[in-house]
């Protein structure tokens, strides 16, 4: 490249060359107008290991059920603990190190856990670009569509969608600002904000930049329920973020994912909380966005875009750390590390009180002591479990907000030993929150 | 610096140190590079205007736009009105002012144009050596009670005032 | 005037108007050198609370016994639990809210604590200026000083010593250069730097300036206990740093602190560990040192000089924090109290485990369960109890090292509830690191 091309450039950042419209769902189409996100937005393919993130590429034989011949390394082999901890659920079946975006489409098809249960439409809004199919099945209008969808069995509405998240899911076609376009989050922001006294909360009109630098990825990286037979997909956010919190709106409704099939107890599925447990970290309150480390500016000539290969920023750390910290990539990731570590850790310890509390509550159960007898026990399992997962199923293993998630592992522990006592002893009152 | 991929470095004025080999160099060796570098570095620094090394005006840094958030930093930062570019990253005296400035121009002319330069751009061991020098030399007065001990193991001042030039 | 003069001046902005040699302990005549620092030393008599730390002048009436006429808050009356958690050891009697440097003697003179138990001279070790006392005693040689002091009872030594810490502990009066001067911190250091693989480490020799701005202070902000008849000094890091590293040393070398009254355990008394959590602090790893917060640069005319005035860096925030992080002073506020907030209500939830645990323990005990019966559990109190205690007694309420004090608050969580569950169930096994 030439000096003269960086001058160039400078200038004249793109051309529209294809017209996109609110309908245009294909990426490559996209990618003439801005080929370098789209370039770098197709090597979500990549797969490398960090310590506890990326992905490791393991080779498979395609079978008719399942045509994948490349998978991620699975996570109930690494610990088969989480067996214990989810017994009778599908995730006890399968469950994997999450990978790249390309990939989500295909590994929510072709998941074990699609054939231990019947799954609904709903599953979609995270898997692929659903916006134009949802506009389309409500007749224009997005939340209708969504409520279209939402019910139907999976494989009737997987074929209304053919991408993985892709240019339409975030950005505005005519301006090509950030926008969020999923019901889920629309409705959570809504409910978020209404318990803190804003009522009417519409998140396009009102979030800043810098806001929804984070917000698109709040979209789908969240914890979430799916509420009555109309399957309708639930941010559970009403009475805030914070794991408690989210229990005790669970609580208030009444919710539960399935009985735990070793102990009886109502217990409940935390699934990737990114989104919430950023919140409570010191980067969230700095201003500190998910695009900010998971798509850092790069340079490309004069120009400076978003990498679009969104991925773990430890394979990345000039970059998307650098910035803001002036030290060496060795510090940062040293500091990254002692972080992981530590939450690391202090999550085995927490298993363990798990697992043991799960082992009492099965062995009592055997030994036929009543479901009154096992109440508590039952109840401070459900809690225990929730605490531990939502460290465990969040993907940062705590360096989102390294402080909140050693409280909330000890937390955890504090619960499932008092459940442990609660067996021994009918007299005891447990410390609650 | 000197190490592995390091090579001792001849300025105008003759031996200025060691500068570690940029990825290009250690690629494809070290001769056969070299006749590419200085082409490149020169063409880059008369077409880039790299002659911008030699005058004191901050704008003339900001001719490559890879400076540009340095220099939009300065301009409402506090040395706004008391140090340009050069006054914190080129040192005093002549010799070693224009020994920097014409390392400084060719390297960056060299980066700039085969754009192998890693980012965020980070000041290296040298510069930072030059910039913590001058800092002591226009705040002598202010810092000398700290700094007095003599014993050369000073510390640095822009660990703390890392916000100082254009902020961050 | 010649150039090499004006360069001597320059480099030398104070008039060196008072001799000060190796045995000048009286601030005063340091002062007439360095009056900036002198004056700023003295206001470290200013009492003003912040949430968690600072401290409050609360009037009292003189006694023969006690004349202070204003001392710091009692902490045993703020959270009486902790007189269950000290039961039948002196900080049962009294324990208050440390304040500023100025009355480190003062206060270890007349707290209760010293009619409560007989102390040995070693106490003044870290309340004195006693490095030319150690001097003198030892002829010259300051770790033979240190060993004759030591036992001597309380009183008597208290007559070699006038001055809580002066300028001559921490500094060289030669070239104002930092140094320790504390025989406890200089083998403290050696033991670790052993255990890491560096034999005779010399930390007068071996410290950079910067490690200097943390090691002054960690002369005496550290964990420690008395060890034999001869009461030496010893910090206990012949492991390492991390709780669960001093803990082995005592179980080590089967120390004990106190037998505890109500449950008959053997138990351990934590006390500021402030250097000790700081290691463990990205600020730490940062490179931050005490002084770089505590002892903020402060401009005086045309010169800057660190500010003598020892104190909380919420008092000083701009100063203190501004430098590094150039947010708002409201912002670092929310920041700080938000990390000690998270601490404060983890700590009083293990306060509640433990208490919880002392309770059935005592219970037990009035029951008639044997020795054998209990040891579990007490071994569990034990652990459980000096970690809780370690962050209760470390003064930042969690700010130096949030993330640890969240990990080390759960633990000790973990292991009090097992006690609870090991008083119900000969059986049980605990799970301990
Ligand atoms: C200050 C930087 C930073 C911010 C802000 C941030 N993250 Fe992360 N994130 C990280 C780091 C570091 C990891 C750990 C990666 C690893 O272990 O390889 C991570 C891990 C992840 C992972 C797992 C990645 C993998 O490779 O398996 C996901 C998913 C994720 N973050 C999503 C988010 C979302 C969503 C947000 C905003 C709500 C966010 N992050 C905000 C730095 C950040
Ligand atoms: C439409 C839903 C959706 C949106 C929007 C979304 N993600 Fe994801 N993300 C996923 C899914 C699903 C996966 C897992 C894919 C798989 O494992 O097959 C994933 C995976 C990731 C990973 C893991 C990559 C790896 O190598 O392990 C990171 C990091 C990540 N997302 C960050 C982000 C960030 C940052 C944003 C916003 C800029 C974002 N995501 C927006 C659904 C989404
Ligand atoms: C609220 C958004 C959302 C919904 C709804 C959702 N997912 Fe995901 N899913 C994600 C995100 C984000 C990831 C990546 C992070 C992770 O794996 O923890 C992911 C990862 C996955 C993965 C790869 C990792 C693994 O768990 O093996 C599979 C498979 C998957 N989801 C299947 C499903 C199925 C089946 C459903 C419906 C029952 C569903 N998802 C519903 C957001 C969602
Ligand atoms: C998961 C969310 C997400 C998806 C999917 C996504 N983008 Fe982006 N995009 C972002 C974010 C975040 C930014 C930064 C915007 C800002 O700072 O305001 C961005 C910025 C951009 C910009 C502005 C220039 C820049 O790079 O900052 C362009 C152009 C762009 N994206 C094009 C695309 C194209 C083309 C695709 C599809 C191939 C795409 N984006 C898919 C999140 C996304
Ligand atoms: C856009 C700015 C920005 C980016 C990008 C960023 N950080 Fe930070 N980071 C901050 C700020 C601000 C703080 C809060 C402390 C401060 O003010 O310096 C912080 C705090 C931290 C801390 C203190 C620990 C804590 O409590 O979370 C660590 C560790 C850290 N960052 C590591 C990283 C790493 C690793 C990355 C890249 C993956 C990264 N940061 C990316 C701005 C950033
Ligand atoms: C020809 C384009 C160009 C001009 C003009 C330019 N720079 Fe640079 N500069 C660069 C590039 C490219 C780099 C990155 C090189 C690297 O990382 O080694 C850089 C890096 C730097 C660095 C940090 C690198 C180091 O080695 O420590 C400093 C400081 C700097 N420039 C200052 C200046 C000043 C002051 C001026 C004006 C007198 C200036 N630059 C003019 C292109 C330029
Ligand atoms: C050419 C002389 C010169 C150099 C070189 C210089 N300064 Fe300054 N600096 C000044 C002057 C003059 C002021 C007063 C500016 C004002 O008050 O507007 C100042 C102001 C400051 C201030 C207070 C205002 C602010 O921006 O925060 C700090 C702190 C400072 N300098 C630190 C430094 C450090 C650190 C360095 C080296 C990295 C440095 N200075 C290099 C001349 C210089
Ligand atoms: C008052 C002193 C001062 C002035 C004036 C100043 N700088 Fe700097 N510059 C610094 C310091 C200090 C750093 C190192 C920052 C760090 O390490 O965080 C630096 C670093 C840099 C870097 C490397 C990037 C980095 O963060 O390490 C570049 C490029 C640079 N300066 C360019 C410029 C340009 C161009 C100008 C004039 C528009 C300028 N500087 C004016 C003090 C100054
Ligand atoms: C990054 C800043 C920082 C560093 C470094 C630091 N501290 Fe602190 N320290 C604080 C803050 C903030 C508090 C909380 C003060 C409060 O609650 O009012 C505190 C509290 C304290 C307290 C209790 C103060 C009071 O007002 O009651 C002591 C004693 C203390 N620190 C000693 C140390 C020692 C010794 C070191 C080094 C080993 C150290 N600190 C390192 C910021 C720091
Ligand atoms: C010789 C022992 C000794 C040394 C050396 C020492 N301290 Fe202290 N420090 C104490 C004692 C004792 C107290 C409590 C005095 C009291 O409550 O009467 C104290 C109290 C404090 C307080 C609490 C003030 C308040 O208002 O609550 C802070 C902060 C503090 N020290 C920080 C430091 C720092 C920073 C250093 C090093 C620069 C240091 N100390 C060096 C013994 C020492
Ligand atoms: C290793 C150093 C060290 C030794 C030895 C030491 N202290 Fe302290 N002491 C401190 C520090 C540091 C503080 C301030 C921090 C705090 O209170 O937690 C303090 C605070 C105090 C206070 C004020 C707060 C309170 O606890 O009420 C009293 C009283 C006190 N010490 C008495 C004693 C007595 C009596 C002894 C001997 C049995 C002793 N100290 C031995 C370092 C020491
Ligand atoms: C508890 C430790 C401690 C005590 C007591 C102490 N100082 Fe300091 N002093 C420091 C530290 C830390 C520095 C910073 C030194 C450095 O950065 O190298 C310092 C620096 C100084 C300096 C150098 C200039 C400056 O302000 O940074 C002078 C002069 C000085 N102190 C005088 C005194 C005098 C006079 C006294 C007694 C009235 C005294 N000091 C008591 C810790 C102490
Ligand atoms: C440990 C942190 C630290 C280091 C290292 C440090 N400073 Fe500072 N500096 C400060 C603080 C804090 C202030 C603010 C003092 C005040 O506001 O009273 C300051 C103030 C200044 C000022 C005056 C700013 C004004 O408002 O006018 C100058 C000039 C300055 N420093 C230059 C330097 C130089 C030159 C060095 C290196 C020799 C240095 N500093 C090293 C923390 C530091
Ligand atoms: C000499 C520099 C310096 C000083 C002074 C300083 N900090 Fe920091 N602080 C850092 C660095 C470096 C980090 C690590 C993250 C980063 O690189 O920004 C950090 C991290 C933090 C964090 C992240 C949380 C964590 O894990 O501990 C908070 C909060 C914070 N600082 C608050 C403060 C407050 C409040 C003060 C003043 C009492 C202060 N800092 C003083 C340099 C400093
Ligand atoms: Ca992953
Ligand atoms: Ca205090």
């Amino acid at each position: 490249v030439s000096i003269f091309e960086r001058k160039q450039e400078a200038r004249e950042p793109y051309f529209r060359v294809a017209e996109i419209t609110d309908t245009t769902v294909d990426p490559s189409v996209w990618g003439r107008n801005f080929p370098y996100q789209y370039d770098a937005y197709r090597r979500t393919v990549d797969q490398i290991r960090t310590r506890f993130g990326g992905s490791e590429a393991l080779p498979r034989t395609p079978s008719g059920a399942d045509p994948r011949s490349i998978v991620a390394q699975s996570r109930l082999e690494e610990d088969p603990r989480l067996r214990a901890m989810w017994a009778g659920y599908a995730f006890a079946v399968d469950f994997r190190e999450e990978r790249g975006h390309a990939y989500m489409l295909l590994d929510q098809t072709f998941t074990e856990r699609q054939r231990a249960a019947a799954q609904p439409g709903t599953c979609l809004h995270c898997h692929a670009s659903i916006y134009v199919a949802y506009r389309t099945a409500g007749g224009g209008d997005l939340i209708k569509g969504f409520e279209v969808i939402n019910p139907l069995p999976y494989a009737e509405a997987r074929k209304l969608v053919q991408h993985p998240v892709t240019c339409i899911d975030c950005h505005d076609p005519a301006t090509m600002r950030l926008r969020v376009t999923r019901p889920g989050f629309i409705e959570g922001m809504r409910v978020l904000m209404a318990s803190r006294g804003e009522r009417n909360f519409d998140v396009n009109a009102r979030a800043t930049r810098q806001e929804m630098r984070a917000f698109v990825c709040g979209q789908c990286h969240v914890e979430y329920y799916f509420k009555g037979p109309e399957k309708r997909l639930v941010y559970p956010w009403a009475n805030g973020l914070r794991v408690e919190q989210i229990l005790a709106y669970y609580d208030s409704v009444g919710h539960r994912d399935w009985v735990h099939a070793k102990s009886g107890a109502n217990v409940l599925k935390a699934q990737h909380p990114e989104f919430e447990m950023w919140n409570q970290g010191v980067h969230a309150q700095a201003g500190v966005a998910c695009a900010d480390c998971h798509m850092p500016y790069v340079r490309v000539g004069a120009l400076k875009v978003s990498d679009h290969h969104v991925r773990s920023p430890l394979l990345n750390l000039a970059r998307a750390c650098q910035t803001c910290h002036p030290v060496s990539e060795g510090e940062l990731q040293a500091r990254a590390v002692r972080i992981q570590d530590n939450t690391y850790r202090l999550r085995n310890r927490a298993m363990e009180a798990l697992v043991a509390l799960i082992g009492d509550l099965e062995a009592a159960r055997g030994a036929g002591r009543s479901d009154a007898e096992l109440a508590t026990a039952r109840g401070l399992q459900r809690r225990a479990q929730f605490y531990l997962d939502f460290i465990e199923a969040e993907n940062s293993m705590g360096f989102h907000a390294p402080q909140e998630a050693a409280r909330i592992l000890g937390e955890a522990m504090d619960y499932a030993r008092q459940g442990q006592v609660a067996l021994r002893d009918r007299a005891f009152r447990p410390n609650l929150p | 610096m000197a190490g592995e991929g390091a090579v001792a470095c001849l300025g105008p004025w003759g031996y200025v140190g060691a500068v570690r080999l940029p990825e290009p160099l250690r690629r494809y060796g070290l001769g056969a590079a070299l006749g590419l570098a200085l082409g490149a570095g020169t063409f880059t620094f008369v077409y880039g205007k790299g002659i911008s090394y030699l005058t004191n005006d901050p704008a003339a840094c900001a001719n490559c736009h890879v400076m540009k958030s340095q220099y939009d930093g300065w301009l409402t930062g506090g040395h706004h009105g008391a140090a340009t570019c050069n006054d914190c990253h080129t040192p005093h005296d002549v010799i070693g002012k224009y020994t920097t400035k014409a390392l400084n121009g060719f390297w960056h002319s060299f980066y700039f144009t085969t754009g192998t330069f890693q980012e965020p751009i980070r000041m290296k061991a040298r510069n930072r050596a030059v910039t913590e020098r001058r800092c002591r030399e226009c705040h002598t007065a202010m810092v000398a009670a700290l700094v007095g001990d003599g014993t050369g193991n000073e510390f640095s001042c822009v660990r703390c005032h890392h916000t100082v030039g254009h902020g961050r």
